[in-house]
């Protein structure tokens, strides 16, 4: 299991590089979010808190690594500036069925969009606002 | 002295990231009430408590939660992460 | 939309190379299939039918890519001789929303699994064996 | 002249991948009934029918589908890709 949280671009490849070599691993996931240009987006502004993130996203990590038995699970989290078409973060999780891998992806992408203590601001043609947690976002946590 | 740090809008709000502050709250919610009562800013920042969350020790909290012995709170929108 | 049936090694980040570039993407999400080595396989062998082989998988990817408006769908899947730690095949999705992207990387595996003409045997200590299709993987599309 | 192709252990049982057949057959099942009479190799491969799957001209077909006009069917087990 790895947490990372870093201003600094990440490399998809490179983080996959030995990932869930250990295991007798059959699925590997992947998931990367990605800052979208909607309605004029120039750029996004992720805040986030030093002494919690790290620990918050490791708490959900070692609960989706337990849950589905994972033979090893990802995280790198992004904050600072960025533009359209930059990576935000990305989870990966490997796991010896694809169900399992499927789920523990989803899994923590829901609840790092919750409760991973990180803030969105974007900047457009219009100024600049707080992206607002959604309903649904709580909801999601509902179904695990 | 309990640090007091804000998050997103919240810190906006109250114009800085984080305050020292000498408090005989027990709760959260009295702690609230204390930085209600100092300036409008504090008082805009904190109008609609639902909109907020916070955070006792880098661990999310309730509004009721003890904060006897407490070294860090925060308070801040909630999180948009992902 | 891109599919590819090869006897050759994948690399997934040559692949990822461009992918979803020209959608606003805000999420991509990718499958790995890895050959595992339990009950001592030393290798596996991939039997397919080429003349309906990827006319099988572009089915099924433009009915993902319909069901949820996806900007980009990637299938490459391998035949041939494979060994313990192998990459056997790859989906990719990039859509707006995460949940689209997931769930089209699902609905691709599971129609894989059993709607395209591939078929393994596992080769080990105990001699060898074709893997036999499950009623759980006939059920999962079911809920598609 | 109808092309006939056999994969995974049906190719195996059968002891060839392909075969060129002269039939009359209207549908699939009389396909398999033909081939099922003519030596236990086919008997054998088509035991099961339950444990087969089949495609006319590389499309997923049933037992009862017609296959007058056809170029190639193929019998095969379950696919197991992914």
């Amino acid at each position: 299991m790895r947490v990372r949280v870093q201003c600094e671009p990440f490399d998809l490849a490179a983080e996959l590089e030995g990932f869930g070599a250990e295991g007798d691993v059959g699925a590997q996931v992947t998931f990367t979010g990605i800052v979208r240009a909607t309605g004029g987006l120039t750029r996004m502004e992720i805040e986030h808190y030093p002494g919690m993130t790290a620990r918050a996203i490791e708490k959900i990590a070692t609960e989706a690594v337990s849950r589905w038995a994972l033979d090893d699970c990802l995280v790198v989290h992004r904050y600072g500036t960025l533009a359209p078409g930059d990576q935000i973060m990305m989870v990966a999780t490997a796991s010896r069925h694809r169900a399992a891998a499927f789920e523990a992806a989803e899994f923590l992408m829901d609840y790092l969009k919750s409760r991973a203590p990180f803030w969105k601001k974007e900047y457009g043609a219009d100024g600049a606002a707080w992206v607002e947690a959604r309903d649904e976002d709580e909801d999601a946590l509902s179904r695990w | 002295m309990l640090e007091v740090l804000y998050f997103a809008w919240v810190r906006e709000r109250i114009g800085e990231p984080r305050e020292r502050i000498e408090t005989t709250a027990a709760t959260v919610a009295d702690l609230v009430d204390e930085l209600r009562g100092r300036e409008g800013r504090y008082a805009l920042a904190f109008s609609d408590l639902a909109a907020l969350r916070v955070a006792i020790d880098q661990e999310l909290a309730d509004w009721d939660s003890p904060i006897e012995g407490a070294r860090e709170v925060a308070f801040f929108p909630p999180m948009t992460g992902g």
